[in-house]
This record gives structure tokens, sequence and C-alpha cells, in this order.
């Protein structure tokens, strides 16, 4: 049973050989690397973004590649699994920025990765899209300035306060008919991490901005399966809607054992999509909301929503509750392309430029544009499900500006 | 099979920081190969990962404590790094010392219930102390930086020149791994270090004899914070931003097995563990879930092959490993095999 | 002759089950005092008492005229008390040679010259210098006795209690065994034997104390107490 | 007052599951010395088989029994192979289970995709009385809890089995002196511990939706729970893992939610400290130096 190949391989290792790295330089193409988890626990977060970014660069390569001045490059596209471990990650940013000299990176898909990968691609100059939410954190008008600490850093997920608004307002508006009567309390219920703790925050001031009471926000430990002890907590405080945020799998775990002890008359589920919802069969007795980070890919208003998904699985992509992520990055491969082509060159500060300046026209909305913080702007699609039956989504656009 | 010592027969206790030192030369002509910077990053998280490990080996290797908290040690330590340099500006070199005492200090604390509590039962004590130290993280607000976590801003100088580069921190790292050897090497023969074996083969005996096991067992989880503390300060200041869940439960676990799957009682094994549990995924480049799989398979066929982990499984030799039928596996008596011996096939 | 060692009315209970019903035994300098008494008398209780593995229920240790009732095994060591284990105990793992040299790193300071400061002088006086480099773990029985003789004198102790030294020896063991025990008392050390095997009382001890269910029965000089009626029915039937 | 005794309900589901894990933790690394951290592998190994039967449109019962069939055949196979090494250094099972957690994850995911797999409750009737929701579903995981102990109890105190694996445990030569069969024992207990997770894993998924890495966070109190009790302790398993239950019910109902981990954690040092081999006393378990 013992083949020579472990056996060899076990004692090839113990001499400790370092792994040369040949970089094959190509006059005509540009590399853009993405960094994600394609193995270990955030896997099924982590494999949109090869995916969403590879088929941007497929359909660009296609369309005969970029246009920069007066040459044509095509886009090779470097994929690095960061295997769910910040120093792998790193290693791959280090690789991808120093051993291939990559143009622009996407990823990664968990916040604190992205932040430490950041302190690798900026002095570097090399442009950096990541579509956490918590970067606002580190994004603001000066940091983002030229010769700021994150000049090439572009978080391509809407202003959290602009998101949670449109969510807020989006939500209560389909709620209330559904439900027949005005909705006044709110119980948010959200899981004990950094994207968690970050989102909620806003959330509850787009809430109360909405005339909504918040007697509490409930936080459970990121892995929890069994939500009853906190649905209770939640019934006992009578609300009119169970605010479910923000990681699908761990919503899609609470919903049922909310349906069974009765918490609400009606939930929102934050990261669900109606595909997901119709794929399981999921009925409620209730009306229960969804809404998609950025839209959804089972049933969507967006027209070019169903173009950009069919293509999106036909790729090989299996349908998760977090396919929609891809969006986060696929529309901002366009982004980067249209952005070389306006600055006519692939200088990181000419592009940085264009990319501040440029409204692109995306899947997730006509007018994809970037603010002084270098976070994008665009409405939002919250979905919501009849009591057993019929699902209808609607855009909502975000407020003009932070509630107090 | 003639049993392998770890000491030499009388000889000078030099023979055994020979290997060592001979390893660590070649880790310092590795930049002048010119790897990738791929292979230089992981290089340095390996380093880190060694120091800690380090810290594990007097533990483990010596006193016979298994924790699975160690990672929250080297949390402690790059927290306190992390925060320092936040609060009081205080730089990389300053950072290093009291991040490593506080680290130990937070040792002697998980190590107090080892005095009551042992074996299994203690194990998992130390795995909670883990998670609780995440937990306090991350529910700790502006202070620890809550689930977000803190950034590091500061720079790594060498006598006012950058040294937070990759060659550079690489051959800071390299530096602290060479102390880490040559500090272990001095305790592993001193008389402490014969303490704590003592502690390890028989608590009964060694007290009868004197030994005040319980401050010694305390002293060793303070050793094993030194350790742990450094790590955390180096990491801090290369990956730039820490959470809590770096610290959590899955990284002391990933210690725990690097520094068996090297040795936990030699010098190399430390460093063999820490190579091999970081560059046996850069082996396997085939599908990353498949690679997975076969990362997993190969941590299996390591240890079964070479059950004293990597450094002794090499000492005695590839003949014995080639002649050792399969099926009835001739009692090793080597180091560690002293418990109730198996009931033969 | 004055006592070194001193028990007053010492008392065990674990739970209901009285283990020592009030002893009093005192050990003189330079003696070797044999303590005997049939399985479940005590003699155990007693030798984990005065080791500092048990606390006494009741009762007084004095050491030297100090008090050291109570104190843990570490502290009984240091204070110059030193003992073998029943089952012969060792660090199984490390050589033989660093058995011995943790034993010597831990030895107490004491004033008085001592005859066996090195590993290497212990190893050549119990007879195991040979197998200096062997791990103590593949050692035969008979050795193992040798070798914790050995941990035990490396403490420097003035009084040393051996618990059963002699069980599992075969005869010419037992020989050399008590050669080297005869040794004690020259080199100022002490010895307390604590078995139930009478023939090697005869061989050993000049004064012996009988235990029975807890409480002593017979204190004296080795004829005297062989002849005395209580004892002979505690042995009834018990070779003399 | 109906939010009280719904707490109390919740804490006893709570418990059933973790129980159900803690009884094969404490069987297994109690009973056989084995450290096999990949458990929790095991239960997820089992969901996936009933989640495929049921796609299968097999109903719920047999797909449980198919469940609990392949993690024990699964369970054999793993001893023999591996396990079985390890017996002499228990700290390489612990090793090779880590490898274990790997290869199982990422095989599951190779074949049926990274994403959450769920399947229609078997039972989806709800009781209201007067306020307190009880869930069908949860009350057969209880029962089924209750009698899978109940039935492991009797066959490892009362039977002849169980009165010689707990004498193979205290010393393995001693027994096998005693003509004790120690190595098949092993194997038994080692393949009992397995079916149970099988079943553990089969029930898990009527409940809730599992993902590749459930098994890994669920195990981990499942270890609390076996070592709070008493290491191959079963009465032990069952009292720890209600306690843990209702204390994990009534944290996250009435304590600070986001501190529910660092209660549990807290209760297991406590109870540790003070009766170091746990409520019952048991095994100390495999020498771990």
């Amino acid at each position: 049973m013992r083949s020579l190949l472990l056996r060899g391989a076990s004692l090839a290792l113990c001499l400790a050989a370092s792994a040369y790295q040949a970089a094959a330089q190509d006059a005509d193409t540009i590399k853009i690397g993405v960094v994600a988890a394609e193995s270990g626990a955030f896997v099924s977060a982590g494999h949109t973004l090869p995916a969403g970014v590879g088929l941007a660069v497929k359909e660009i390569n296609d369309a005969g590649g970029v246009k920069v001045g007066d040459k044509t490059y095509k886009i090779e596209l470097l994929k690095r699994d960061d295997r769910t471990d910040i120093s792998t990650a790193i290693a791959a940013t280090q690789e991808l920025v120093r051993d291939d000299k990559v143009a622009a990176i996407f990823g990664s898909e968990s916040h604190d990765f992205t932040l430490a990968m950041a302190k690798i691609t900026q002095p570097a100059k090399v442009i950096h899209f990541a579509g956490n939410s918590t970067l606002a954190k580190v994004l603001n008008p000066q940091s983002v300035a030229p010769g700021g600490e994150d000049h090439y850093l572009f978080q391509s997920e809407p202003q959290e306060f602009q998101r949670s608004g449109s969510t807020a307002r989006g939500v209560l508006s389909l709620l209330t008919p559904l439900v027949g009567h005005p909705l006044k309390k709110s119980v948010v219920i959200v899981g004990n991490d950094a994207t968690g703790q970050f989102l909620t925050s806003y959330y509850v001031k787009a809430l109360k901005a909405e005339g909504q009471e918040v007697p509490e926000v409930i936080s459970y430990p990121p892995d929890t399966t069994d939500f009853s002890p906190f649905l209770t907590r939640a019934k006992s405080l009578n609300p009119d809607v169970v605010h479910f945020w923000y990681n699908g799998d761990s919503t899609l775990t609470a919903l049922p054992q909310a349906l069974e002890l009765g918490v609400a008359p009606s939930y929102f589920l934050f990261g669900v999509d109606p595909g997901i919802w119709k794929e399981r069969g999921l009925t409620a007795d209730v009306p229960v909301a969804m809404s998609c980070v950025p839209i959804c890919w089972g049933e969507s208003s967006n027209a070019n929503a169903k173009a950009y998904f069919t293509n999106y699985f036909a790729a090989g992509a299996p349908k998760g509750v977090t396919s929609s992520v891809s969006l986060l990055y696929y529309d901002y491969v366009h982004f980067l392309a249209e952005a070389w082509e306006k600055a006519g060159s692939l200088d990181p500060d000419a592009t940085v430029a264009a990319l501040e300046t440029l409204h692109h026209k995306g899947v997730v909305s006509d007018d994809l544009s970037f603010n002084s913080s270098h976070q994008v702007t665009h409405a939002t699609e919250v979905c919501a499900a009849a009591p057993g039956g019929a699902i209808t989504c609607a855009m909502q656009q975000p407020p003009a500006d932070a509630p107090n | 099979m003639k049993a392998s010592h770890t000491m030499k027969n009388r000889a000078s206790p030099f023979a055994s920081l020979l290997p060592a030192l001979l390893v660590i030369g070649v880790l310092v002509l590795v930049p002048a190969l010119g790897p990738s910077n791929r292979t230089l990053s992981l290089a340095i998280s390996a380093g880190i990962n060694i120091v800690a490990l380090y810290g594990l080996a007097v533990l483990f290797g010596q006193t016979g404590i298994l924790s699975m908290g160690h990672a929250a040690l080297v949390g402690v330590g790059a927290y306190v790094a992390a925060i320092l340099a936040r609060d009081a500006g205080i730089g990389f070199w300053v950072a290093l010392p009291l991040g490593s005492l506080l680290a130990a200090v937070a040792a002697a604390i998980v190590g107090v219930p080892s005095l009551r509590v042992s074996g299994h039962h203690f194990v998992i004590m130390t795995f909670a102390f883990g998670q609780l130290l995440a937990i306090v993280l991350t529910n700790g607000g502006d202070f620890t930086g809550a689930a977000t976590g803190l950034d590091l801003q500061l720079p790594v100088t060498w006598f006012g020149r950058d040294a937070g580069e990759l060659v550079p921190y690489y051959f800071i790292v390299v530096a602290f791994v060479a102390i880490s050897a040559i500090a272990s090497w001095a305790i592993i023969n001193s008389s402490y270090g014969r303490t704590l074996r003592a502690i390890r083969e028989n608590e009964k005996l060694a007290a009868s004899l004197g030994i005040n096991v319980g401050r010694h067992k305390i002293g060793a989880f303070v050793v094993s914070g030194l350790f742990a503390g450094v790590s955390g300060v180096l990491l801090a200041y290369f990956f730039r931003h820490i959470s809590p869940n770096q610290f959590s439960s899955f990284p002391s676990i990933y210690l725990a097995l690097m520094v068996m799957i090297g040795g936990a009682r030699l010098l190399l094994g430390p460093i063999a563990g820490g190579i091999l549990v970081s560059f046996l995924p850069e082996m396997l480049n085939l599908d990353p879930v498949e690679s997975r799989i076969l990362y997993g398979v190969c941590l299996i066929a390591v240890i079964l092959l070479l059950p004293n982990g990597l450094i002794a499984g090499l000492l005695q030799g590839l003949q014995a490993i080639v002649k050792a039928a399969f099926g009835s596996r001739a009692e090793t008596p080597a180091a560690g095999a002293n418990n109730a011996s198996g009931a033969r096939r | 002759m004055n006592a070194i060692l001193e028990i007053r009315g010492l008392r065990k209970q674990f739970g209901g089950v009285t283990a020592l019903s009030g002893v009093d035994l005192s050990i003189d300098e330079g003696e070797i005092l044999g303590v005997v008494g049939p399985n479940g008398s005590g003699k155990t209780t007693l030798f984990n008492v005065v080791t500092g593995v048990y606390k006494p229920t009741a009762g007084a240790v004095t050491w030297h005229g100090r008090d050291i009732t109570g104190l843990v095994a570490h502290e009984v060591s240091g204070a110059g008390i030193a003992h073998t284990f029943q089952q012969a105990m060792a660090f199984p793992g490390l050589p033989v040679f660093e058995n011995v040299q943790i034993a010597c790193e831990h030895a107490r300071k004491s004033a008085r010259p001592y005859p066996w400061t090195t590993p290497d002088a212990l190893l050549d006086f119990v007879g195991l210098s040979e197998l200096a480099h062997e791990r103590a773990g593949i050692l035969p029985f008979g050795s193992l006795r040798l070798l914790g003789i050995a941990l035990a004198l490396a403490t420097r102790p003035s009084l040393i209690l051996l618990d059963e030294p002699a069980a599992g020896l075969n005869d010419r063991e037992t020989q050399t065994l008590v050669g080297l025990v005869k040794q004690f008392p020259q080199h100022g050390i002490s010895v307390c034997v604590i078995d139930h095997d009478m023939k090697l009382m005869q061989m050993l001890c000049r004064r012996l104390v009988v235990l029975d269910f807890g409480s002593k029965i017979a204190d004296g000089l080795i004829h005297d107490v062989l002849n005395d009626p209580k004892v002979l029915e505690v042995y009834l039937g018990g070779v003399l | 007052m109906d939010i009280l005794i719904q707490q109390v309900l919740n804490g006893l589901s709570i418990a059933s599951v973790i129980t159900l894990i803690a009884v094969g933790v404490t069987l297994i690394f109690g009973l056989t010395g084995i450290i096999n951290f990949a458990h929790g592998e095991f239960l997820m190994v089992g969901s996936i088989v009933t989640w495929i039967a049921v796609q299968q449109g097999i109903p719920f019962l047999p797909a449980m029994l198919i469940a609990i069939l392949v993690v024990a055949v699964m369970g054999f196979a793993l001893e023999r192979g591996l396990f079985q090494f390890t017996l002499t250094r228990p700290t390489n099972g612990f090793i090779v289970s880590l490898g274990l957690i790997i290869v199982l994850q990422h095989v599951v995911i190779l074949f049926f995709g990274p994403n959450q797999k769920s399947i229609p409750r078997p039972l989806s009737g709800v009781w209201d009385v007067s306020g307190v929701r009880i869930a069908s579903v949860r009350v057969m995981v209880i029962l089924v809890t209750i009698a899978v102990v109940a039935m492991t109890f009797v066959m490892i105190t009362r039977s002849r089995y169980g009165r010689a694996l707990r004498a193979a445990v205290e010393d393995r030569d001693t027994a096998a002196l005693m003509g004790i069969p120690v190595r098949r024992y092993i194997t038994g207990v080692f393949v009992l511990g397995s079916a149970l997770a099988g079943l553990g894993g089969a029930l898990l998924i009527a409940l809730f939706p599992v993902t590749p890495f459930t098994g890994g966070t669920m195990v981990m109190k499942g270890f609390a729970v076996a070592l709070m009790g008493g290491l191959g302790n079963l009465t032990g398993a069952v009292v720890a893992g209600l306690i843990l239950g209702i204390v994990e019910g009534f944290s996250a109902g009435y304590g600070f939610s986001e501190w529910t981990d660092a209660y549990s954690f807290g209760l297991m040092i406590l109870v540790l400290l003070i009766k170091p081999n746990g409520l019952f006393g048991g095994t100390s378990g495999p020498k771990m130096a």
C-alpha cells in the first residue's frame, strides 16, 4: 500500500527546496490577478470571484482585447487560491505584484485578507478592487487622494449608508402591503463578525431613519447552527419584522427555525437570492423579503442580470447563495478595461484618474461610478415573496446622504 | 533496531546544535538563490510559525504538556504590538520584548489550571482559552478593533534603514529562528531542560527528587509564552493587519500539528514541521480542491511512515524505512514510546 | 542515640477507613530501622505521609526538631529525607546517566562532606556504570531497583526510606542490595526499611517496629520483637 | 412565561444534538484510546449521505439507515486502514485525524460542491401549546437521542461485551491476558461510534442545512461535553450535554448574546477546574506525551 511516490514526496520536502518561478513575459498582454478562497472554509464565497473575473476577461479577449493608445492587449488572468489562510493570501499577492507584475488585483472575499493585501498592492501602485464593505473603515477622501496610502484601492460595494438606506426602504415598502398593517418595530439578528458588526451599525440607523423602532440587535457567534434561543429572544420583543444579516448560509439555517417558532409576521433575509428560495422549494406562511449582493440571479427586475447569470452558470460555477457576489467583480473588470482605453495608457495614476471620473454601463447598473472615497454607488435590488408564492423584485435608489 | 538516542553518548552537547546551525545557514542563503517573492513570503510566514513552535516544543516536547491554545499566545504578542504602535507609537524593536513578556504572563495564566487538570482534559481547556481570547478580542470594541481587527502602520527599521521589505524582513525572521533554536538548544541541554524532561517522564518520581513540579510547569508555560509573544510581534509587522480569527482554535491546532509532525523533542523538529506544513501545499499544484485532498493524504502518510516525526525518521536513515515491514512494525523504543505498549497483532 | 525523625500520634483517615490510628515512631541517627506489618497494616500509608504524598489527619512529624508535618513531596526531599518507590520508578525515556544527573542537580545543599556527588560516582557505587547510556526504560527489574537507590542517594539525604526494596529480586540481587544499604550509616545516612519480608529485616535491621491495622504493636531490638507473643500471633505461621 | 418554557425546550433540543455527538466522542476517545478529531466530518458525511438518498427520492427513515451504514463502514475502513497503526502513540492518531478532516471536507466539495445542502423536514408539524411552539422534528431528535443513548448505555454497562470493553481501557495488556480480544473490541467501539456519527448526521440535516464545514464546529462542543462528563462515561456525556445545552440556550436567550460561546467555554473551564477528570470521572484517555 505504501507507494514510493508518497515516501519520495515526504523526503523531498525535508530538503526545503525553494520553488523557482519563471514568469513568461509576453509583449502584448496585460496581466491581472484574482486572489480568493478556492479551498478551505470560505470556498462557498470565494469561488465566485475567479468565476466572475474569468467570465469578464474571456468576454474582453473574445471581443478582441483592450485598445490602449495604439496597441491592443489581451488580458491574461492569474488565479490564486488563498486556501482560506492569510499567509497564503499574502504570499499570492506578493507573487502577483512582484513576480508576475500584474496591473490589477481582484480579491479577496474576506475583509482582513483584503486589508493585509492592500499593504502590498498600494505601495506597488497595483490597482486593487475588493467587494468588502468594511473597506469603508480605511477609505476616505484623504487616504484615496494621490499620494494617499490607498490611492489605488477601490471598493466595489456601495457605501454602507447607501446600501443600508436603499435596502431598509425597499424591505419596508415591499413588506408593508403584503403584511397588511404598518410595520413599526424591527429586530435585527446578525452574525458577530467584522462584516456583521459593520453592516448593522449602518442598517439600524437606516431603519430608524425610516421611522422603525429597533429595540435590540441580537448578534450570534458566526458558526451557530441552532438559532432557536436567539429567535425566541427576538419573539419576546414581538417585532413586526425580523431582519437577518448577512451570511446567506446562516440566514437560510435560521429561517426554518424562525417559521417554526412563529417569531414575527414578516422577515427580511439579507444575502439570500430568490434563485435559492425557488431551487430549495422554500415556502413561508408569512411574507419574506430578500436582497442580494448586489442583484439577484433567481428573479430580477434588472434586464441584463438574466443574460449575465446565464453565462455565469454556463461557465460552470455552481448555483449558490453567494453566486451574485461575482458581480462585485465582473463589472469592474470591464470598468477597468474602459478606464485603460480612456486613459490611453497602463500607467496606474492615469488609470486611477480615469476610474475616478468614468461612468460605466455595467450589469448591476447603467451608471456605475466611484465617489470621492473610491466607493461605488448604485441601487440595491430587494425582492419579496408573498406567503406561498409570487416573488416580486424592485430596484431601490440609495438615499442622498447618510442619516445622522 | 538499535534505539536512536536523542542525546549522543557522552559526545559534547554541541554535537546536537551543529545540524540546526547547518540548516539555519542554508536558510540564510535562500534569498541569494533568487527565490520567487511567493516563496520568500511563505518562508517568512513559516519562520514566524517556527519561532512559536520552539515555544510549543519546550512545553510539549520537553515537559510533555500539549496546548491547543498556543496561537492565542501568539495573538497576545500580535495585539500588544498593534496596540502599542497605535496608542503609544512604540515601534517594532521595543514591542518585541513587551509583546513577549505579556504573552508569557498570559501563558502563565493558561498554565495554572495545568496543576490540577492534565492530559486531554487540559488540552480541551487550552482550546477553550483560545476561543475565549478570540471572543474577547471580537467583542473588545475600539480598543481591540473588534472583529475588524487592527492595522499596523509603523515601519520596521534596522539602523535607520527600512527593513520591512521581503528580503530584509526575511533575514530578521531567520535571525529570530536562529535565536529560538539556540535558546531552546540551551534549554534542552541545561539542568532546567533535564528537570522538564523529568516531569514529562514521571511527575511523581520528579517530585520525590526535590523538583517543584508545579512551579516548573508554570515556568515551561512562561517560556513557551516568551517564544509565542516574539512570534506574534513578528507576525503583526508582517501581516500589517491582524484580526481575532487568525488566533483562534484552528491556528492553534495547526501549530500542534506542525510541532508533532516535525518531532517535538528534537532541535530540528520545529523547523522541519514548520517548513513541511507551509510548503507541502506548494508542491501540489493541481486544482485547488484536489490539492487539498492530496495535502491531507500526505499529512497522514508522513506521520504513519515516520511515527516519531520527520526528523527522527530521517535520523533512523532511509534504509530503516524501506526495510521495516509495513505489517509487523518492530516496536522502536525511540524516545517517546514509553506508554503502555499496544496489543500485538 | 538522639532521634532525628520523630512521629507523634500520627492518624490518617480515608473517608470512613482509618489507615493509621495514632502511631508513635522515632528513627535514631545512623540506625537502620525496620518497619514491618502484614498488608493493610498502614505501612505504605505511613510511608506516604512521611514522604509528603498524603497530608496526615492528625499527629506531628518532626525532623531534627523541626516540625515538617504536611510538607509536600519536593519539600520533604529538600529537607533531606529521600525515598525509593515500591514499583521501582525511573525516567524511562531518558538514558540512565541523565536519570542520575537530574537527581544530582536537585541535591540539597548540605554542609557535611558527601561521598557521591557526581552521576558517575553514584553509578559506580550501585554498579550500573556500563548501562549508563541505555534508556532507563529497557533496564531489567533488578537494575531498576539499583537505579532507584542511586536516584535517592543523589539528593544527598541524611535519611532514606526504602519501600519493599527487595521485592522481585533474586537472592544474588538481594545480597548486593543489602551490601549497599549496610554502607549508608557510615556515610551519615540513616535508613528506614518498610517491608513484610522478615528474612530481609534480619539481614539489615537492629531495631524493628511492627504495625498491625494502623497501630504500633511492637518496637524494640529485632531479637526481642521476634519472640513477642503479640507479634507471633499477627504473623501466625509466618516464617521466623 | 411561555418564553421561558420555550427557552428550556430550545436548550433541550441543543443538548440532544450535542449529546449525540458527545456520546460518539466519549466512546471512541474514552474507550478505544483513539483521538479522532475528524468525528465532526464523520457526522457531516452522515448528513451528506442522507441528503443524496433523499435527492434520489428515498424517504428520510431509510435514508437515515443508509447514512448509519455508510459511516459505520467508513469508520471500519479508516480504523483498519489508519487508526490501528496509531494505537501505541495516540498523538499520531490526532495528526491522522487532522489529515482526515481536510480530506473528507474536500472530497465532499469535489463531488457535491461547497454550497449548503438541506432536505425537506421529515416531520413538518409544529404544535402550539399556549404560545409555546414545539416542532415535531425537534421532538423526534430528542426522542431518538434518548433511545440511542439508553441503548448504548445498556450495551456498555450491562452486557458482557461492555464490561470487557471497560476493562480493556483500564489496561490493554491485562485485558488481553484475560482473553479479551482487545483488538476486535477497539474496532467494534470505533465502528459503533462512527454509526452514531452517521445517525447524528442524519438528524442534523433533518434540523438544519449542512455545509462541508459544519462538522468542524459541532465536534468541538462534542469534545467539550465528553470531557466535562468524564471520558468514556455515558451518564457524564448526557448530563454535561444537558448542562451545556441549557446554558447555551439561556445565555443566548437572556445573557449577552454575542458572548454565548464565552459562557459555554467558561463553564467548561470551571467544571474541569473543580472536577479535573470530569463530572462523573472517566478514564484519563490515551496517554498524550
